[in-house]
């Protein structure tokens, strides 16, 4: 829905939660939104093509439960989140940021367009949709009998205000971005200098009109169809109420409506929920007479599994092996829309002019240089032996899952310490004083300093095994500050261009729209390599065109930008991943294929 | 004068000196399970302090992820880590850190406490006043959350700056205590006889005062020895531990988050968290060992 | 009496205010802050866009303002805002608290409901086989980290004989109020409370042991004794009661160590309270609920200490607060 | 002679050191009437402490060994165990203790302490209980008894608390009394008070005191039999009268000499050479004073020195005191540094 | 000239409380003390516990902060001078303290014991000061070897000599001996006493010699001053006091006094209980109406009591 969502991938809590919302394209799609801090890196997983790309092991997990019994009448079920801390419980797609209070939302509350495998918007969900010639002007329609928790039906009203919720003034979220802004009349409002937006028109209850002010392909991934049920939470519009209190209050935080398959009944803050069935369903009856869902430790989640607690759980990556063999379960996987990469800073940030400023003397600014670090990186045994190829290595910028975009010619630089050593030579990094270690092209020691979080058993190992590549390839890179970063000391570094920082082990979680250009533009504030070209600059534009409603068309120019990428490597992906699921042998009509999330009401247990 | 006879006693009185730490010796002899102890503690320390000679640290640090996770074997006595790495050699490592970390704590915070205990009781008063008002305030500190605090803003998180702040947090209480045993301490004649005969202040808290109190003294460095040492472990677990490349009992112990590494892979943690109750129930009995040589009513030499 | 806990409170403003300007300096001085990284999630969001929110949060002032205005906030019973969780500090506290008091208080219950009886059996029949047992017990407890024997304890009996839940503080499926919730809310705490004070014992018993061997050798002891007051008698009249007193005195620093040993408990058993939501706030640099939380135990610290004084009132009549 | 009330026969507390045992009190003999004040002085170390001990069976069961006879109303207290003892005890053998700062309870008010005793040994209404304590106060010379009754021992003074001591010792009427220095811990005004008190108790109650004491002022003013104690032995056993007006064993007589009285004035004042042995270096075998009065010829002592009936109930150990003298010149105490 | 002349001495505690812990109260530990001492005389301290002795003698040496009144020392006022002038007359006056266990460190040995003063004020090698220790060591009794042993290995009276072996190492001129025999045995009592006597011709020692024990104070004092409440009721020499009480409290305090004859026992006691009514009758003769003594008056040159004005 959202025209593309990145989302940080911190390693901070990788092994507390490689945890994927994996349940869910629709979930995804805002969990793109999250802000969540790299909690829920790859949370959001969005379409996926059946098991994985080419490079992936051989594993093989199925996307849906094989258990095709007929669902229990009246059953109930109890769903992990998988989290070392509680819930936020800020239970408003416009307002929560925490992964988990995304899975909540996600039971009780939905979009009104669905959206199909490629995330693209449809006319399956509680309203449809029709663009107009110029792809400017959005019409929506709220099918009938379309109604919230409390009875009231959902109105065209109720989109209306998370539009003006989204572009109050006083909103402190982080979901008012450009697609919001694209919006005619959106910027005006934002500034406070309107009460209106001009662009969205409310024709009765049922339809309404959105103008945009470019026509973008992204509006199909990026539409904003989350409503807010205004009779229920108050008017901010009207001063019934305040941004603040709406934030912090009861109707959001302990008894929130929304108009999915299940009610949300009752609240143990930051500990579970439990829903009951919402009769009034639009689909139809809900399977499950209830749920019950509960914040699991990652240290417990296995044994809680194994012991038939928990019918579905996301299950950390080095726990694999563990649950692999658990009988009562069968395990889900499909590969996570995000990798891990290696950054080399190349410039700063230019806050005045508002964009990347690349440094021709930077200390990483060797293209060879970069290049040769990505081959002297042993990916391929880390994800064999560290996730028991769980994680597999990454070729290009643009993964896998995105089939129509990612480029299959471009192969990645897989292990091969001798081509390193041939590259440096080649460009002038000797050892020439003997120690061990290559001086830079002028004869000056080289010394990087690599940034790498904390969290997780593997963050130590990992970041010492390529500290160990690159010492092979005799290229000296010592931890910054002797140590792992924890999330916000790492990033105050990475954002803020910190010199101390030559290169960085980061991660980002791709969302539904292969669009790069919030990660790598020239004006990205994202962009914390700071590396900027002509060419890049060209390409990222191109692909968003008008003229890129045209699949091929975009597909060319991706791949294009995907072979500069491989050239000049800003950064170096390390590797892409799995999400893995369990799901007891008892959940039926589970899938964690992405445009199945309008089946959730389907999901049930058998006896 | 003095004779050849009383030559001889005058030398034997002075071989006789019973010294605290003679007497600690003789106690600790006479205590089959305190003598076990401190053979067995000092058998871990000197092994540990001496890996150095036949480990070579860089290897042992090398992450290898062929070799991860292996069971207990004749290359690995006691298997690999996640990274490969050799879990004995990190043993002995961490053993080692843990160990000068605990003691560095004990002795900084010692001496801090020590001295600041005894300014406050010997001068009492005002003086006491004032310190005891400073220390009531630090001990409602939060400690566990202020270190962590501290972990996190210091940039240069090292075994040193550690020690530092374990310390920062850990002499407070010793202070306390000192400082009410020296008030009741100055009660006593020897330091009035001492201020009679014209010592300087400095010189009676040194050297009068503090042998009175050292017993005491040690008796508690002994038991904080053994919570030093925990801490740092349990800092570990709730992930504000020692950067990695400084391995100590807590990283191995800090293994033990899943069931999976628990039940299946307990060569990782079980070893440590062996040797650090069996480090601590060493200190402790040596530690009780001492503490009856303070007293002599309950001294079974 | 009411005079002398007006007072102490009274005392206890200045210091919380002290404690209050330490951990809010502290805090500022950790690297980044709650806006750090919070919108990676959409880098569709401008720069200006997140420094309108550093600005709305008043994270760009200098420290001095941001805490005056904090201060000015606090004096009215107004913690601030949690960044994280977009609510004010004091509401989102207030459930977490609870958790960690009914936590703590069982803890604290427990463990002088196991050390007290040790403490006194050890005392009592110092240098038997009973004395060296519970000695013994009293040294492991000492020297096993809270985190390893919590997991063990959560394994063994959480898991494998799946005697008591492994998570939260309650089922949720029981209907709030009744009874039925709150024996599910007590099911839900015995394994943390059990791990927590089983390893809480060590202070009250060593205390406990060697005050009643000492006891047992003062005079008035004798002179119960010479009284004809049956053994057992000396005991429960003369001797605990003494002996109970420096336990009733470590009562307030009793709660420092609850505090701490809170924040494993919580993590490793899913329960929500203080010690995880503190953690939570390190890492996401949420200042407004660091300071919060830290206040609040140093004040549980400053209450704990004064019902010491206040328990000894009670039962030391040498001590009598005007 | 009044009915006989304690009767000690051949007492020896013997104490555990290091796996050996050591008599404290070694074969003591003493009878003790109705109506009568025995006092044993002595130095301290001398055993009397442990004596009295033993007598109501304070020492730690685990570490002494009691043998010989300690027989009240008829009855081996040594045989006796401990729930037995107990009923004797606060009844029939009442106890004052040395310290009145410590010997009382700091948590418990006075009332509850004097009435304890009662609780064991006598069946009393809850106001009979009072009303005796009451009148227990005021035999004591407690005026505001009321008031006192409901104070804690922390509110009264030094002589007010070995007062409520004598109290709680008398609740039960006991035909024995105990009395371990009763006025050691006391001004010497108090003092004067306490030993009034209790001679004007004694009056009274009828019953037999042991006053265990190191001041021979005291003796002298209260008892009505002494009994010298040296190294756990009865040295001299006499009448008060005749102790001061003719004592004989050497140890009595060095005692008496070395206080500075009226008598000695501004002389010298007789010092007994050395110290006290310790029950372990104590040399059981012949007169344990020997070691003290080196001038007096080894011939004077006996092997195993018996108690000799000099005059009707005036005993002596040792022939020695037949030639005992004081020394013409004060001996250089060199050999002081043996311990 | 007087060695010490001790005028109008006053020791006050406060007593703090209330809100701030501010003084709300003092306690008159020594309120208005007025002695002399001639060099080589013995002057006794006598009173009960909490009079006040104690704290006089505290204050003469510094121990306690005389808060007001003065100590002329040699002429010198050593209640007002500042640490350092003190030091420089402190080393002619030498306290023995009244229990032996605790005035020793017990972590030293006695060649460390004693020659702490000698390190304090005089420089010698380490030669020297052994000499000087052992001279010492054996002019108050003891085996030369005993230097190396700790105060543990000695009995009470041995202890008692080392603590006057340490005050004697800086030729003192006064000591003040603050109930040196109380926590003794009768028979090494004696011994100290004796050995006091012999030193103080010896060294030409004066002696101020508190005590609670009126045996003791008669036997070695020349003249005794009576403390009650921090304050004297009686002075004069110790013929006057004993055979000639004149203050009512004097006399209660004679009159405890144990009778070593047990024939006199029962006249003992009739003459407490006539005291006990002296002091109901007669009451306002000797205690003002905040039941404080008077000011001393001259009965004869050598002896005075505190009565009122009219007296007796």
């Amino acid at each position: 829905m959202k025209k593309r969502s990145l989302m940080l991938l911190a390693s901070l809590m990788l092994v507390l939660s490689v945890f994927l919302a994996a349940c869910s394209g629709d979930d995804s799609a805002d969990g793109g939104k999250d802000k969540d801090k790299g909690k829920d890196k790859g949370k959001d997983n969005e379409k996926t093509e059946e098991g994985s790309g080419d490079n992936a092991a051989e594993l093989d997990f199925p996307l849906a439960v094989s258990n095709d019994a007929e669902a229990m009448e009246d059953g109930e079920m109890t769903v992990a989140m998988v989290a070392g801390e509680p819930f936020e419980g800020t239970l408003n797609r416009n307002f929560y940021s925490g992964t988990y209070d995304a899975e909540i939302l996600s039971y009780f509350d939905e979009g009104l367009l669905d959206t199909d495998g490629d995330y693209l918007i449809t006319n399956e969900g509680a309203a449809t949709y029709e663009l107009s010639e110029d792809n400017k002007t959005l019409t929506l329609k709220i099918k009938d009998g379309v109604k919230w928790h409390d009875g009231e039906p959902v109105k065209t009203s109720d989109l209306l205000y998370s539009y003006q919720l989204l572009g109050h003034p006083d909103y402190a979220g982080n979901r008012y971005d450009f697609i919001i802004e694209n919006v005619v009349g959106m910027p005006e409002y934002h500034e406070g200098k309107t009460k209106e937006i001009s662009g969205i028109e409310i024709i009765n209850d049922q339809e309404m009109k959105f103008t945009y002010t470019e026509a973008s392909p992204s509006i199909l991934s990026g539409f904003w169809s989350y409503a807010t049920p205004r009779h229920y939470v108050g008017d901010v519009m009207t001063g019934e109420t305040t941004i603040k209190d709406l934030e912090s209050s009861d109707k959001i935080r302990v008894n929130p409506i929304g108009f999915g398959p299940y009610k949300i009944d009752k609240i143990v803050p930051g500990e579970s929920v439990l829903y009951s069935r919402n009769d009034d369903y639009w689909r139809g009856k809900p399977a499950l007479k209830s749920i019950v869902q509960k914040v699991v430790s990652p240290a417990t989640i296995v044994e809680s599994v194994k012991k038939g607690d928990i019918d579905l759980a996301t299950i950390p990556a080095d726990q694999y092996l563990t649950v692999k063999d658990v009988d009562n379960i069968e395990l889900l996987a499909q590969v996570d829309y995000a990798y891990t990469y290696i950054g080399f800073k190349q410039g700063k940030w230019d806050a005045k002019k508002k964009e990347n400023v690349t440094d021709p003397d930077a200390k990483m600014a060797s293209k060879e240089l970069r290049q040769a670090m990505w081959y002297a990186m042993d990916n391929a045994t880390i994800g064999e032996k560290l996730y028991h190829g769980l994680r597999f290595p990454g070729t290009s910028l643009i993964i896998p899952v995105f089939k129509s975009f990612h480029d299959e010619s471009v192969e990645g630089r897989m292990f091969d310490p001798e081509k390193a050593k041939q590259l440096l030579d080649d460009a002038g990094f000797e050892d020439k004083d003997g120690d061990g270690f290559r001086e830079d092209q002028n004869g000056e020691k080289l010394v990087i300093n690599f940034a790498s979080m904390s969290g997780g058993e593997t963050a130590e190992p990992i970041a010492k095994a390529y500290m160990q590549n690159w010492a092979d390839i005799g290229l000296k890179v010592e931890l910054v500050d002797g140590r792992l970063h924890d999330f916000n000391a790492f990033y105050d570094m990475v954002e803020n261009d910190d010199p101390k920082i030559d290169i960085y082990q980061g991660a980002w979680g791709t969302g539904s729209d292969p669009d790069p250009s919030g990660l790598y533009g020239r004006t990205a504030s994202f962009n914390y390599t700071r590396y900027t070209s002509e060419k890049n600059d060209e390409l990222l534009k191109a692909g968003t065109s008008e003229k890129a409603f045209d699949l091929e068309y975009r597909k060319d120019i991706y791949n294009q930008w995907q072979e500069l990428m491989y050239e000049d490597v800003p950064v170096a992906p390390t590797v892409y991943r799995y999400a893995l699921e369990a799901a007891n042998k008892r959940v039926v009509n589970y899938s964690i294929e992405p445009g199945k999330e309008s089946d959730r009401y389907k999901w049930g247990v058998a006896e | 004068m003095v004779t050849v006879n009383q030559k001889e006693l005058i030398a034997k009185e002075k071989a006789n000196n019973p010294s605290l730490l003679k007497t600690i010796w003789r106690e600790i002899r006479h205590d089959k399970l305190a003598l076990v102890s401190l053979v067995l503690l000092l058998g871990i320390i000197i092994t540990a302090y001496s890996s150095p000679l036949f480990i070579d640290q860089e290897q042992l640090q090398r992450v290898n992820f062929l070799e991860t996770w292996e069971k207990p074997s004749e290359t690995h006595l006691l298997g690999t880590d996640d990274g490969g790495r050799d879990v004995f050699g990190q043993l002995l490592l961490g053993t080692r850190n843990s160990f000068t970390i605990g003691l560095s704590v004990t002795l900084i915070a010692g001496l801090f406490g020590l001295t600041i205990g005894l300014i406050a009781g010997y001068f009492g008063g005002f003086v006491d006043n004032i310190i005891m008002r400073i220390i009531d305030f630090l001990m409602v500190l939060p400690s566990l959350m202020f270190i962590i605090v501290f972990i996190v803003i210091v940039p240069d998180y090292s075994v040193f700056t550690f020690v530092l702040m374990m310390s920062a947090f850990a002499w407070f209480g010793k202070a306390r205590l000192i400082r009410s045993k020296g008030l009741a301490e100055r009660e006593l004649d020897y330091i009035n006889a001492s201020k009679t005969l014209g010592t300087p202040s400095w010189k009676i808290m040194v050297f009068e005062m503090f042998p009175n109190l050292s017993s005491l003294v040690i008796v508690n460095m002994t038991l904080t020895l053994a919570v030093n040492i925990g801490l740092e472990t349990s800092l570990t677990f709730l992930g504000f531990g020692l950067p990695a490349s400084t391995p100590s009992l807590g990283t191995l112990i800090a293994f033990a988050t899943n069931p999976d590494i628990v039940q299946n892979k307990w060569w990782v943690w079980l070893p440590a968290s062996l040797l650090i109750l069996v480090m601590m129930l060493c200190i402790n009995y040596i530690g009780q060992a001492v503490k009856r040589a303070s007293d002599a009513r309950q001294r079974l030499a | 009496m009411v005079k002398f806990i007006f007072r102490r409170l009274l005392v206890m403003i200045p210091q919380l205010f002290l404690l209050s300007l330490i951990i809010f300096v502290l805090a500022k001085q950790m690297p980044g802050d709650a806006v750090t990284g919070a919108f990676m999630g959409n880098p569709n969001v401008t720069p200006e866009q997140v420094e309108k929110i550093r600005e709305q949060y008043g994270l760009n002032d200098p420290w001095y303002v941001q805490y005056g205005a904090w201060v000015g906030k606090a004096v009215k019973g107004d913690l601030g805002q949690s960044y994280t969780h977009k609510q004010p500090v004091t509401s989102l506290l207030a459930g977490r608290v609870a958790n960690t008091i009914t936590l703590s208080l069982f803890v604290l219950i427990v463990s002088y409901a196991v050390a007290i009886p040790l403490g006194i059996l050890a005392g009592r029949w110092s240098d038997t086989w009973v004395d060296k047992l519970i000695v013994t017990y009293n040294y492991f407890s000492f020297a096993t980290p809270l985190f390893v024997f919590a997991l063990l304890m959560l394994f063994v009996f959480g898991f494998i004989l799946g005697w008591f839940p492994t998570g939260g503080s309650v089922d949720i499926r029981i209907e709030s109020g009744t009874f039925a919730q709150f024996m599910s809310k007590l099911h839900h705490l015995v394994l943390p409370g059990l791990s927590g004070a089983l390893l809480a014992t060590f202070g009250t018993i060593q205390y406990l042991r060697n005050d009643i061997i000492d006891t047992k050798l003062k005079d008035f002891v004798k002179t119960a004794r010479s009284k004809g007051v049956p053994e057992g008698k000396v005991y429960t009249r003369h001797i605990l009661r003494n002996s109970l007193l420096p336990i009733a005195a470590f009562l307030g620093y009793e709660i420092t160590g609850l505090i701490g040993g809170s924040i494993f408990l919580e993590v490793i058993f899913s329960y929500p309270g203080l010690g995880q939501l503190f953690i939570q706030s390190i890492t996401g640099r949420d200042f407004t609920v660091v300071t919060a939380i830290v206040m609040i135990s140093g004040a549980a610290v400053i209450v704990g200490t004064m019902l010491s004084d206040v328990i000894l009132s009670a039962i030391d009549p040498r001590i009598r607060i005007e | 002679m009044a009915e006989t009330v304690l009767e000690i026969e051949n007492l020896r507390t013997s104490f555990n050191i290091k796996g050996n045992y050591y008599a404290a009190v070694d074969g003591v003999s003493l009878t003790v009437h109705k109506n009568e004040v025995v006092a044993i002085v002595g130095e301290s170390g001398c055993g009397k402490s442990a004596l009295a001990l033993s007598i109501i069976g304070l020492h730690n069961a685990k570490t002494t060994k009691l043998e010989g006879q300690v027989n009240l109303k008829g009855q081996n207290l040594l045989s006796l165990p401990v729930e037995k003892l107990n009923k004797i005890r606060g009844k029939d053998l009442g106890m004052i203790f040395q310290d009145p700062m410590t010997a009382l309870n700091p948590l418990a008010t006075v009332g509850r302490q004097i009435e304890e005793p009662m609780d064991y040994h006598m069946k009393l209404s809850k106001s009979a209980k009072k009303k005796r304590v009451l009148e227990l106060l005021e035999q004591v010379g407690i005026k505001n008894g009321p008031r006192v009754y409901k104070q804690y021992p922390h509110e009264l003074s030094g002589g007010m608390r070995q007062r409520i001591v004598i109290a709680i010792s008398l609740a039960c009427n006991p035909v024995m009394l105990i009395a371990d220095e009763p006025t050691t811990a006391l001004d010497v005004t108090i003092q004067a008070q306490i030993m009034d008190l209790m001679k004007e108790l004694q009056r009274i109650t009828d019953s037999g005191i042991i006053l265990i004491t190191h001041d021979l002022g005291v003796v002298a003013e209260m008892a009505d039999r002494v009994a010298v104690m040296y190294a756990g032995e009865f040295v001299e056993i006499a009448d008060v009268n005749t102790l001061f007006a003719n004592p004989l064993h050497p140890y009595t007589r060095s005692l008496l000499s070395s206080i500075p009285s009226n008598m000695t004035d501004k002389e010298e004042l007789h010092v007994i050479e050395g110290i006290v042995p310790s029950i372990q270096k104590l040399d059981r075998g012949g007169c344990r004073f020997a070691p003290r009065i080196p001038w007096i010829s080894e011939d004077a002592h006996e092997d195993n020195p018996m108690l000799h009936e000099v005059e009707p109930g005036h005993f002596v150990r040792c022939t020695c005191y037949k030639d005992f003298h004081f020394p013409e010149e004060r001996v250089e105490d060199e050999n002081y540094v043996t311990t | 000239m007087s060695l010490l002349n001790v005028k109008d001495l006053q020791v006050h505690f406060p007593i703090r409380g209330g809100f701030f812990r501010r003084v709300v109260d003092q306690v008159r530990a020594v309120d208005g003390v007025n002695f002399e001492l001639e060099p080589g005389e013995t002057y006794g301290l006598v009173g009960e516990s909490g009079c006040g002795k104690t704290t006089t003698g505290r204050a003469i040496i510094g121990l306690n902060k005389a808060t007001g009144g003065e100590v002329l020392f040699n002429g010198e006022n050593l209640a007002t001078m500042n640490g350092h002038d003190r030091k420089k007359h402190i080393r002619d006056i030498q306290m023995i303290f009244q229990d032996p266990y605790s005035s020793l460190n017990g972590r030293k040995n006695v060649l460390n014991i004693i020659a702490e003063p000698l390190r304090n004020f005089e420089r010698l090698s380490p030669k020297e000061e052994l000499t000087r220790v052992q001279n010492m060591i054996e002019r108050v009794g003891l085996s030369p070897e005993s230097i190396y042993k700790y105060p543990h290995q000695f009995s009470g009276g041995q202890r008692q000599r080392i603590g006057i072996a340490r005050a004697l190492m800086l030729n003192p001129k006064l000591i003040i001996a603050d109930e040196p025999v109380s926590a003794l045995d009768v028979s090494v009592q004696a011994q100290v006493l004796n050995f006091m006597r012999e030193i103080q011709k010896d060294f030409g020692l004066t002696y101020l010699f508190i005590s609670h024990d009126l045996g003791v104070i008669k036997h070695i004092c020349d003249r005794i001053g009576i403390m009650y409440k921090g304050r004297f009721v009686e002075e004069g020499t110790a013929e006057d006091v004993y055979t000639n009480p004149q203050h009512l409290y004097t006399k209660r305090l004679i009159a405890a006094i144990p009778e070593m004859d047990p024939v006199k026992r029962f006249e003992k006691m009739e003459l407490r209980e006539q005291i006990n009514v002296a002091y109901r009758t007669e009451y306002d003769s000797y205690f003002d109406k905040d039941g404080r003594m008077f000011d001393l008056k001259p009965l004869t040159p050598t002896h005075s009591v505190a009565v009122h004005q009219g007296g007796m």
